[in-house]
């Protein structure tokens, strides 16, 4: 197994595996996140994915999350692994996982990391239907980032 | 000479991953215009760029021997 | 492995057994809270907990739990396991996991089921310190039930 | 008569998980009194009554053949 705690992967996720990253006796409560592939969406069939990433600077961009997180919640320990390349349906794509001594931060702070991974982190999905294929772009629905960026930090600098 | 990185729809618009480009001492703004009229890159304004794996500002410059990557909106999770 | 949604069990919890139970091909996003036997709390150390249940009400309760949130986040699954019995450090006394369409509902309701879980089912747990051991009472600091029982129903009856 | 079921620290006060007790048609407020005179259980205020369970309030009655539970403050999770 990986012991990096900010992983992108081809091969399978391991849940019992990004759990035991973050075990630890003051942790009272660990959240996970699971991302698995959804067959319908909005009426459309996918019929499997495509994940791509900059490797590298997908991993820094995960570890920062984990960082941002620290920050905002007091003695959390994070763990968040990517799948990359063909997906089929009900495969996981990521997992997320966070520890904490207190219930209520370890909930925030998983949602907190999947929402910053579709901000800043270099990942792709391309969707596969019956009937084509596209890579899609921008899911928090955002028409373009507003300062040719997405927000790298919590405040803008 | 700048080491260029292209990914998901990018890369099959331009055919290739990756391409090195014979210049430095750009902002990233002109890069963005070198890849719209000469390589005919599309939505240019939604691309975000990493500079050796930083997310850079339209005014950062790039110097010969850095990479750069041209990053559409991300859509990981 | 049990094929109960909800179930108190003397015997460890796997995590893989309970996310199975709601996996679906319409679910992008399964949570899961896994509440852990913590070392330290307010500077005490606990040696070991021992969790005790009304048992076929707890299953009734966690039961009722399900039910409350599927009718409040759409398309939900939902699966609990609490476990029973002599509980070292870091084992696993609970573990909650919920599917959905969507993330939000994922996070949303798997946090309600924790918060109702220390409202309404019957199951107990005393602490063994180094120095004594305590049966613990309502850990949500309320001094007294208001009507001589917990919130039942969301709204009250 | 109704059966009894106790937990936690009211189990370790009572000296037994249940007991029976010979009675009928009476209510939660009453058999808390019960407890509380004849058999020294403290804290009732703050004690749950679930009857054949089910959680009940304190003017429901209690039939001989039901089962009750004495329910302190919960602490699951």
């Amino acid at each position: 197994m990986s012991e990096k705690l900010f992983n992108v992967q081809e091969k399978p996720i391991q849940l019992e595996e990004i759990v035991k990253k973050v075990e630890s006796s003051n942790a009272g409560a660990i959240t996970t996140f699971i991302g698995t592939v959804r067959e319908w969406t909005k009426g459309k069939r996918t019929v499997y994915l495509e994940y791509q990433a900059y490797v590298p600077m997908a991993e820094k961009m995960l570890a920062q999350i984990g960082s941002e997180i620290q920050a905002k919640w007091e003695n959390t320990k994070v763990a968040i692994t990517h799948r990359i390349g063909h997906l089929d349906i009900s495969d996981v794509a990521v997992i997320i996982a966070v520890s904490s001594p207190h219930r209520k931060a370890a909930y925030e702070a998983n949602e907190y990391a999947i929402e910053r991974i579709k901000q800043i982190v270099p990942i792709w999905k391309k969707e596969q239907w019956e009937d084509g294929e596209a890579w899609i772009g921008d899911q928090l629905e955002r028409v373009a980032y507003q300062e040719g960026k997405p927000k790298i930090k919590d405040e803008d600098r | 000479m700048i080491n260029l990185l292209f990914f998901a729809h990018l890369q099959e618009e331009i055919g290739n991953d990756k391409i090195k480009l014979e210049t430095d001492n750009i902002t990233v703004k002109q890069l963005k215009g070198i890849l719209k009229t000469d390589y005919n890159l599309s939505q240019m304004d939604q691309v975000m760029v990493a500079i050796n794996e930083e997310y850079a500002l339209e005014d950062d410059i790039i110097k010969s021997g850095d990479t750069v990557a041209l990053i559409p909106p991300v859509s990981g999770g």
